[in-house]
């Protein structure tokens, strides 16, 4: 049936208002948080397959023995950049891209409060991806490792700019990732649908939010970091000399501050997806709401008590390092109790066997296997005995790749219907997820055994007496099991964008706001931003009520209070510009130019004040 | 003991293969503690994941039931329960780990045996400190002690962050420049123990490796007589040419043997080189092929490591592998 | 007040050895030349050797001819004195090795030259000690005692005692094991060798040896308080001055500091580095021996002069010697048994907080201990000593010892050091500059007997020559930046001085000439350690160049240039 | 209907892009290491040895070079750059020429006045990595080169060149 004639009309409006152009340069000016979320995940996806490339490479090097296929210099770099890829390139963005797709559409606004600075925070990220890679392939790639301890990564033992590359792209990647901090807190606090106060808010928008919060914390402690072994290396300071008084330690500790609430922050967004799709799919809210938000909150202050355990075989207090173990251990009450929430959830209900839930199901499995070891691995003479073993890359891997990509490949298959309008296929699904838990498990179960057998970590080939080969085999074997497993996913994206099945509004019966626009959503998300009256607004069975008076020649967004969600103000939000892109561009060559003259960080600045006046001061004529 | 026979079960899949070089394998105290540590810890949190894993199946399985508001209280009560039992487990573990940290932690013995072991980019200095001073002995890469005798290892580094572990014997301590760290061996048993670098140091982390023996006392004390003795003579004419050969070619400027007036002190000390096992930080079996093979170019067997390759004409090479084959 | 030993003979207005006298007083009894008179003093004749490095030698007076040894390439020039300028009776060049320049650390200098029995006696750079006939200059004989190839060579200035030329070695800083050598005056046959390190039978130690403090007692302390083998490498050369005292038949020398500079590749206390020895010249048997600083931190070596006096101690004349360490202590030992009777600093120390007599070693500090890793701040007197090897004078008229003194601190960091023969052996980066006051160096004047300083003159750059003291009362000394000076002896106060062509770092001596006139001689020509700024060109952009003196003369080059001129003066 | 890449001429405009930004790679000469050294100095290689240092301006041969300078004593005599017993390595003039062919014979032959020889006992390559260190040392010390180990740290002083 014809929509009426009055919602055409605003729904043609509105279209111009909030209209976006075509082609390169359309794409250059776009700060529609929906095109920027999506580049993220993209971009994102992209640097998890050359992270997963140069995994595979790592596997083939360590599949036999005294293998010669990589020389030390080039695995060096491999392993590097495998590391650096992964956590700064590809966990971190992808959770930024989800999370600015997302919590506008689950709060109801229309665009998130400063696009075009989230424009110039993708495009610094872009950058400093492509630069590292560059780089690389110019046999210039980090070669100390993705955490780069020093004197190692210091210029007497690492020369030339290998290492001033991975201390760039930290400035890149973590910038990137404050924006999108910024962006997401301030639309979780001002811009909800009216009605929705803070007992309303979805729990996926409640992990966004305690995730970003983090970021505020901890990615100022590695710019900070990265910044001082910048100064050490390029202008001659002396913060980790020990000879003039700077100290080793000093790195370790600035550095972990920030790296262990970085896996947090990877991990809460996931914690976020699991409730989504297990309400959607146990028809059901998720059990103890509060009891969950304040499990995200108490996992988000643990996670910055805990970093000493990375340090504790560095010889400090034995009292002290006991503080850490009890840190890290209590940091599993928190998580236990949204893993019994979530069981609670599914207890009574119906679940529906959908591909999301089913990753939502290895995530279980996974985590409690990395929740086992990273219990041994927080108490101090355990860790011991394990660190830096390949014990500890199992359970890296198995916390990350279980407790955050199955998570994220779920969402993404739950979510990829709004985003694109298409279904995915479920036997694809299926298949994918296969040899994802297959592959991933018979990689990474043996590496605790290679482990307690006292192989360490980050060698780029091991001894044929040593009793290892017979695990390393099977640990290569899984490697590319996992890798169909992902090409199999590749697959049923890219198939499904073509020849997928038509996506209604809310194929999955999910009750959370995204639901309630097409799919995918128009430029300006709703014609009439909803009024939410529940924490499950499409299960009201009602049709939604909405709200009424947004200017339509304008790009307004409705501004609501802090605790309940009253409306309180209309306020105007930029449009396109090409400015950010351009202040990025300035801006990226200082800080890249640094690396081979340190001029060229002051040149870069000055030179990007123009433009980014312009940015601020421009408004663009719809 | 009852508990580890049973656990061995249960995990017998991937424990059967050889486990000589293994932090299970245990060769004293501190390792047996933490072993049984690691069964405990194993042990709880596997039960508490079966537990979860069979409640999520039967959540996954069970019919669908009403939404009632008595269903809702025992689904609180339950979560609460659950919440409670697993932090008295963590409170149990984390007395447990408190507990064995104290054990491990190094008591500083008056009877201990002192060792000071200096990290080097991808070989291990090891000096047994005396005194008189002229009693230290000065080896590099194969570190003998006596059983039963507490060691005390001073570790330091002059370079960059490296990492001393000996499996089965206890935990991993690093080597800090400018930071010195202590570390306690106390082997209740003979044997021959393999130890490795465990903290990433550059090209040749991979093979900084080192080996321990555990001995009795007194073969212990026969060793360390040995050791201090200089360079035994050269018993022919061909040793005597190796020695001619090593004092004029690049190898005096970076090693030493006492006794023929070779001071280096960049590279593993050679006075007592044919007394040790391996070669090459424990990469190579100390035989001639090995030697002359590493002596010739080390470049193809350790990539990156800081010995240069010798082109030497082939009798001077022979000479000289007989002379360091003689060094016992 | 103290006094001379009644066997040093009177004063004949000649000048057979670098130090005057077998006591090292360094005084002269001429007395012309006074603090009234010394102002009119004027140039009598200069004479140019035509090296340009440090000129560190004393000039010696045999009857009416002049003799001067150079530095490197070491020329000899034997001057007529009759007539009022000097001209060159004969010259003797030696040729040394020219690779020997490869090997002396701190400037290719040489200290002079020795005359006994109608020959000259002196060392060359590349470890040869040639006698030469005093009259025609013909060579006599050549003996070679050091071997440059592990970095052995000889800048010391021989002392002929009872019919023995006693030479020693340099090359600490190479690693080369310290000696010191008697050859028979006759035919330079070696007659014994008394190693510094090494067991017993090296060092000379026989039954008649009794040190004084019981750690200096034991068997093959040279080899027990070192590392295996690292005696052999262990430095303790011997490059400073030797006295003698004739009544008691003992020589007294000291040993540098141990090899390498990083104190902790060499646990123990490194006997007998830094130590003074007491030995039967004869035989070479040690009588007692002192080891001013065991396991040496700072290259505090212990080759200084050791002035013989006899000094009123507690109602009684005790036959000592006086020796200003480099470690910044003026030790006063009884020269009979070894023991040391007191030890006060005549400049700032940080490094130690005193002497422990009853031990005699020196109560450490340990904070400023240089370790890998850690760069150590104000370690106060720097490598180069309170007193480096500038030798001091003493005046019976006044009782007073005039010390020429460096007012240096320095920071210092070890690194770990390799032996590679014939290259240095260090282990340590080192940066010098000023002590407290901002000047660099000054003329004490210190009273044994009461331990401390009665005047003291300051001065810009460290201590450049040794210093002279006359009957007249006067002390004359020359610094680092050219100037040749006269204080009077009791007050201090500058009476006379005069700006030499090139800064002045030998020894004036003082003699009567043919013509009955007291004239006053001292080599300028700028170098050694202090001097290598100039003499060596070396960049003071590196501060750690030159051993860490780079920093602290980079203002030299200005002050004054390279040169080698004799300057003798006399009353018009 | 709507996806990502809306139509293909947008597919072009995105591989144009990556394939501009590609192109840019540095491949810089500055960051090639080889690890299998060439053999070491045999007598007949010295005569036809490249007057050319094969490291030409190579981060890794400066920082080996620089251990090396270490290793080998040099610093004893040159100290950083300073000089002391051996001529100073900053210093505009060389009493033996700047290139690199006269370094590597001062190196190997050794010079009369006490530069010892180093034919044997140094393998050529190594040599040449010092050669590349040494060419560091120039007065005006650019700030493209490793600022170098922390030893640089005991000249900072008012004399100091500035790093």
């Amino acid at each position: 049936m014809s929509a009426p004639a009055w919602e055409e009309k605003e729904r043609a409006e509105l279209a111009r208002t909030w209209h976006e152009r075509e082609g390169i340069l359309g794409r250059i000016v776009s700060v529609d948080h929906k095109t920027i979320g999506r580049r993220y995940i993209i971009t994102a996806f992209g640097f998890f397959f050359l992270g997963g490339i140069e995994a595979l490479l790592i596997r083939l090097q360590l599949a036999v023995p005294e293998n010669r296929i990589l020389n030390p210099d080039l695995y060096n770099q491999i392993f590097t950049m495998h590391g650096t890829t992964m956590m700064f390139f590809f966990a971190v963005p992808v959770m930024l891209g989800l999370g600015l797709y997302f919590v506008p559409l689950m709060v109801g606004t229309r665009n998130i409060p400063f696009p075009r600075l989230n424009a110039v925070g993708y495009w610094f990220y872009l950058f400093g991806g492509v630069y590292l890679y560059l780089q690389f392939l110019g046999n210039g790639g980090p070669d100390a490792g993705w955490f780069d301890y020093v004197p190692l990564a210091s210029s007497q033992y690492s020369t030339g700019h290998r290492v001033d590359a991975w201390v760039q792209i930290i400035n890149f990647t973590e910038i990137s990732a404050l924006i999108v901090a910024a962006s997401i807190i301030v639309t979780v606090f001002k811009q909800r649908a009216p009605g929705m106060s803070l007992n309303r808010i979805p729990l996926f928008v409640w992990a966004m939010l305690v995730s970003m919060v983090m970021v505020i914390f901890a990615m100022p402690a590695v710019i900070f970091t990265a910044g001082s072994l910048n100064s050490d290396r390029t202008i001659g300071t002396h913060l980790f000399n020990p000879a003039e008084g700077g100290d080793l330690l000093l790195w370790q500790h600035t550095f972990w501050f920030f790296g262990h609430p970085e896996v947090y922050i990877i991990f809460l967004p996931a914690l976020g997806i699991i409730s989504s799709i297990l309400s959607a799919f146990c028809r059901r809210e998720v059990f103890g709401y509060t009891a969950m938000v304040l499990a995200l909150v108490a996992t988000a202050f643990l996670g910055f008590s805990l970093w000493v355990h990375h340090m504790f075989a560095t010889g400090l207090p034995q009292i002290g390092e006991s503080f850490f173990t009890a840190a890290s251990l209590m940091i599993a009450i928190p998580t236990g109790v949204q893993m019994f929430c979530w069981v609670a959830t599914i207890w009574g209900s119906r679940p529906r066997w959908e591909p999301p839930l089913l990753y939502v199901v290895a995530f279980f499995l996974l985590f409690l296997l990395g929740g086992m070891t990273g219990v041994m691995l927080a108490s101090v003479p355990m860790d011991l005995q394990v660190h830096d073993t390949f014990f500890v890359v199992g359970h890296l891997h198995y916390v990350l790749i279980g407790g955050a990509l199955f998570p994220v490949l779920g969402g993404l298959t739950f979510w990829f219907p709004k985003m694109t309008g298409r279904m995915l296929s479920r036997r694809l699904g299926f298949w994918s997820l296969g040899f994802l838990f297959v592959g991933f498990n018979m990689t990474f179960f043996p590496m605790h055994e290679l482990g307690f057998h006292g192989m360490p970590r980050r060698v780029y080939t091991y001894l044929p007496d040593k009793g290892w080969n017979f695990w390393n085999l099977v640990s290569s074997i899984g490697t590319v099991l996992l890798a169909i497993g992902v090409v199999l996913f590749l697959v049923n994206v890219l198939r499904s964008l073509y020849r997928g099945a038509r996506a209604p509004q809310n194929p999955w019966g999910a009750e959370t706001l995204e639901w309630a626009t097409e799919s995918p959503p128009p430029v300006y998300n709703f014609l009439r931003l909803p009024v939410v009256a529940s924490r499950s607004p499409l299960w009201e069975g009602k049709e939604l009520p909405v709200v009424t008076g947004l200017a339509l020649d304008r790009r307004e967004v409705l501004v609501t209070g802090a605790l309940d969600g009253a409306p309180s103000h209309r306020e105007e939000v930029p449009g396109p510009s090409p400015w950010p892109f351009v202040a990025s561009i300035t801006m990226s060559v200082g800080l890249i130019g640094s690396v081979f003259n340190v001029w060229w960080l002051p040149a870069g600045f000055v030179v990007s004040i123009p433009p980014a006046v312009a940015w601020y001061f421009t408004e663009e004529k719809p | 003991m009852r508990r580890t026979a049973w656990s061995a079960a249960l995990l017998l899949p991937f424990t059967a293969c050889r486990a000589s070089y293994s932090a299970l394998d245990t060769a004293s105290p501190e390792a047996t503690r933490i072993t049984n540590l690691h069964w405990l810890i194993l042990w709880v949190t596997g039960v508490v994941s079966l537990a979860v894993i069979a409640a999520l199946a039967i959540a996954l399985t069970r019919r669908r039931t009403a939404e009632t508001r008595a269903g809702e209280g025992r689904r609180a009560r339950a979560v609460a329960a659950a919440a409670i039992v697993s932090t008295a487990l963590l409170l149990w573990l984390l007395t447990a780990s408190v507990l064995a940290g104290r054990a491990v932690a190094t008591p500083v013995g008056p009877g201990a045996l002192r060792i000071q072991i200096v990290g080097h980019q991808w070989w291990w200095e090891v000096r047994y400190p005396a005194d008189p001073p002229s009693d230290t002995v000065i080896t590099a890469n194969e570190i003998h002690v006596p059983v039963g005798r507490a060691v005390l290892l001073e570790l330091s580094s002059t370079d960059v962050i490296h990492s001393f572990w000996v499996p089965n014997l206890n935990g991993k301590k690093d080597l800090i420049p400018g930071r010195p760290t202590r570390h306690l061996l106390r082997p209740e048993r003979t044997g021959v123990f393999e130890g490795r670098c465990a903290e990433f140091c550059g090209y040749q982390h991979a093979h900084m490796g080192f080996v321990l023996i555990a001995e009795e006392p007194d073969r212990f004390a026969t060793w360390l007589a040995s050791e201090r003795r200089p360079a035994s003579e050269p018993i022919d004419a061909a040793a005597r040419h190796g020695r001619e050969v090593f004092l004029s070619s690049a190898c005096v400027s970076c090693h030493a043997i006492r006794g023929i007036g070779a001071f280096g002190h960049k590279a593993p000390d050679l006075t007592h080189l044919a007394s040790r096992r391996t070669i090459g930080s424990a990469m190579l079996p100390n035989t001639d092929g090995p030697l002359a093979g590493w002596i010739v170019n080390s470049q193809h067997i350790k990539p990156g490591n800081h010995m240069p390759p010798n082109l030497l004409p082939a009798d001077d090479l022979l000479d000289l592998v007989s002379y360091l084959r003689g060094l016992r | 007040m103290a006094r001379i030993p009644t066997w040093v003979p009177r004063d004949d207005g000649q000048w057979l050895h670098a130090a005057k006298d077998y006591a090292s007083t360094r005084f002269s009894s001429l007395d012309q030349i006074d603090a009234r008179n010394a102002a009119n003093l004027r140039l009598a004749f200069s004479f140019s050797t035509g090296v340009s490095k440090g000129h560190e030698a004393a000039p010696l007076v045999v009857g009416s001819t002049m003799y001067i040894v150079t530095p490197y390439p070491n020329y000899l020039y034997a001057l007529r004195l009759e007539k009022s300028a000097a001209t060159v009776k004969w010259t003797y060049k030696p040729n040394p090795d020219p690779a020997a320049q490869g090997v002396a650390c701190c400037d290719v200098v040489n200290r002079g030259a020795a005359y006994a029995d109608g020959k000259i006696v002196f060392n060359t750079l590349d470890g040869q000690t040639i006698a030469l006939n005093a009259d025609d200059g013909k060579e006599i004989w050549k003996t070679r005692t050091g071997d440059i190839r592990h970095g052995e060579s000889i800048t010391m200035a021989p002392l002929v005692v009872d019919g023995k030329v006693l030479v020693g070695n340099s090359g600490a800083k190479f690693g080369v094991r310290g000696k010191l050598t008697a050859l028979e005056l006759a035919n330079g046959k070696v007659a014994w060798t008394a190693w510094s390190t090494g067991p017993d039978r090296d060092v000379l130690l026989g039954s008649r040896f009794h040190p004084f403090y019981a750690a200096d007692r034991g068997r093959d302390l040279g080899v027990t308080s070192w590392p295996p083998d690292a005696w052999k490498i262990g430095g303790g050369t011997v490059w400073g001055w030797i006295s003698y005292d004739p009544a008691l038949n003992l020589v007294y020398y000291g040993t540098s500091a141990a090899a390498p500079w990083n104190a902790d590749q060499r646990p123990g206390d490194n006997k007998w580095t830094a130590a003074i020895f007491a030995r039967d010249p004869r035989s070479g048997e040690a009588i007692w021996a002192y080891q001013s600083n065991p396991h040496g931190l700072f290259d505090y070596g212990g080759v200084n002069e050791n002035v013989l006096v006899d000094l009123p101690w507690n109602g009684a004349f005790r036959q000592v010697l006086l020796h200003a360490d480099r470690n910044g202590y003026v030790y006063v030992v009884d020269r009979a048994t070894g023991e040391v009777l007191s030890a006060k600093p005549f400049t700032r120390v940080t490094t130690s907080t005193g002497v422990d007599t009853n031990t005699g070693r020196p109560r450490e500090v340990s904070e400023k201990r240089p370790e890998i890793e850690r760069t150590v701040r104000d370690i106060c007197p720097a490598s180069a000593g309170g007193k480096d090897w500038q030798p001091s004078a003493f005046s019976p008229r006044t009782g007073l010892l005039y010390i020429p003194e460096n007012n240096l601190c320095e920071d210092a960091e070890a690194l770990e050091a390799n032996y590679i023969e014939g290259t240095p052996y260090l282990g340590a980066n080192i940066k010098m500059y000023a002590g407290a006051g901002g000047h660099r160096g000054a003329l004490d004047a210190w009273d044994p007997v009461a331990g401390a300083s009665v005047w003291s003159r300051k001065e810009k750059f460290p201590a450049g020559s040794g210093a002279l003291v006359t009957a007249g009362d006067l002390v004359f000394y020359g610094t680092l930046d050219g100037w040749f000076k006269a204080v009077d002896a009791r007050s201090g106060n500058l009476v006379w001085q005069f700006q030499a062509a090139s800064g002045i770092v030998g020894q004036p001596i003082t003699y009567r000439g043919p013509d009955g006139k007291q004239y006053v001689a001292v080599l300028s020509g700028v170098g050694g350690w202090a001097g290598l700024t100039v003499s060596g060109d070396v960049d003071p952009q590196d501060g750690t160049a030159a051993w860490g003196f780079a920093y602290a003369t980079k203002d030299l080059p200005q002050a004054t240039r390279k040169g080698g001129m004799l300057y003798v003066f006399s009353l018009p | 209907m709507c996806s990502p890449f809306r139509s293909l001429s947008r597919l072009r405009d995105v591989l144009l892009l990556g394939g501009v930004l590609l192109a840019v790679g540095p491949g810089c000469q500055r960051s090639s290491r080889t690890l299998l050294e060439t053999a070491p100095m045999s007598a007949k290689a010295e005569r036809d040895r490249p007057a050319r240092n094969p490291y030409e301006d190579n981060a890794y041969a400066m920082t080996e070079g620089q251990r090396l300078y270490e290793w080998y004593n040099c610093s004893g005599c040159h100290a950083r750059g300073g000089g002391g017993i051996g001529p100073p390595l900053m210093a505009k003039t060389w009493r033996y020429g700047k290139e690199p062919g006269g370094i590597y014979t001062s190196i190997v032959e050794g010079r009369p006045n006490g530069m010892p020889s180093w034919r044997g006992k140094m393998p050529e390559y190594q040599v040449w990595q010092i050669v590349t260190y040494v060419q560091t040392l120039d007065a005006d010390r650019s700030i493209a080169s490793p600022p170098g180990p922390r030893e640089e740290h005991m000249q900072a002083g008012e004399g100091a060149s500035s790093r």
